[in-house]
């Protein structure tokens, strides 16, 4: 699975882009994992309502099922226009 | 229909009277331009603005494609740039056609309140002091609401 | 801000442009055209508008400083034709310039509101079958009451 | 005082403006005195609800006073935009 970073969430991971192999049935067990991993996902994922989610470049809720998803972004809220 | 994601400039005026041109019997066309605007005290060196290269598009196509469910619209256009801007620089545009005025407004406010918040970019402002990323406000979440 | 009344055609695009490049320092620039459309059925040949000279330019300053006392704005342009126009024609454009796009968008479309029914011009639709004065209506009187 | 028509009100009355002598103390009595002339000024003031009226080029109301004022204009409700 592609996990995608934006904004601060990228730059405290200090990666893009990483893929990654899970069992996770849900968003919220993938952030699970990843907080475990090491202490800069920790602080990207300290906070959850600072964050949004897009599954296959759609946007989508900690609580969505991962079965059949290729790509899974992870960035805080969006300040277009 | 058309929308682009670009980093390099757009000629505003060139993009409205083309826009124009093709609404054939439209009787209203609004256009709102957006400009990289200084900080309040000053500063700003530039403005950088990140997206989800994919997303962006599709993200923007859903906005734009519910935008005419919900008015009469002929035609519908929505440039964003990306990449670093400085301070008068023109950020994005969107442009609307239609029949009647109430729709060709309502349906540009709408585009605009979409886009500042579910279109995936985030701006980050560079000053002498450092880089800083703008904050999604309450209020731009708010002004959702009223649709 | 630039208030013309004219019988003359304008580039909405030129006019546009230049109202951009004058707004410095503003983040958001809404513009309005509008157009005139044939009728639903066909047959428009051409509109003719008739105005009030001396009071129009008079009713329209007094419209725009009204705007300008309710949204912060940086600057406004109203061109409103009179005379004979044939369909696909541009009839008039309001442009706003603001720090902010709620109030350049809130001013423009009170503009709009405004000149509809407060600016002395009356339209007459010319027809195979003849000439016709526009009814004002009732949605463009109710459309005052939110402002 | 010069009197000054707009739209269907000029076509109905025949001229865009003519100068009169009144003594009418408001909108309402010059209407009357107008309507007393002839049968067009009749037609053109048979309603007035379908009519707006200016004095010295700002919207007024039919009850205005007339005192000091130098033109006066009738139209039907405008459509500009």
């Amino acid at each position: 699975m592609d996990i995608l970073y934006f904004a601060w969430v990228r730059e405290r991971i200090g990666v893009p882009s990483e893929r990654i192999e899970t069992d996770a049935a849900t968003v919220a067990g993938l952030v699970e994992e990843l907080r475990a991993r090491e202490d800069r996902y920790a602080a990207a994922f300290a906070d959850l309502g600072a964050l949004r989610v897009a599954l296959d470049q759609e946007l989508g809720d900690f609580d969505a099922p991962l079965a059949g998803v290729r790509e899974v972004a992870f960035f805080p809220p969006m300040t277009g226009g | 229909m058309r929308i682009s994601v670009q980093d390099g400039a757009f000629d505003f005026a060139a993009q409205a009277r083309a826009f124009a041109a093709d609404a054939a019997g439209m009787g209203a066309i609004v256009t709102f331009t957006g400009v990289v605007r200084d900080l309040d005290g000053g500063g700003l060196e530039a403005m950088e603005i990140e997206h989800y290269p994919g997303m962006t598009e599709k993200a923007i196509s859903a906005i734009a494609q519910e935008a005419r469910t919900r008015w009469a619209l002929g035609d519908v256009l929505v440039i964003h740039r990306h990449g670093r801007l400085v301070p008068g620089e023109q950020i994005m545009m969107v442009a609307t056609a239609a029949p009647h005025r109430g729709d060709a407004f309502a349906a540009a406010e709408f585009l605009m309140d979409y886009l500042k918040s579910r279109a995936p970019f985030w701006k980050r402002e560079i000053t002498a002091a450092g880089a800083h990323w703008v904050d999604a406000t309450d209020a731009d979440e708010a002004a959702l609401k009223r649709w």
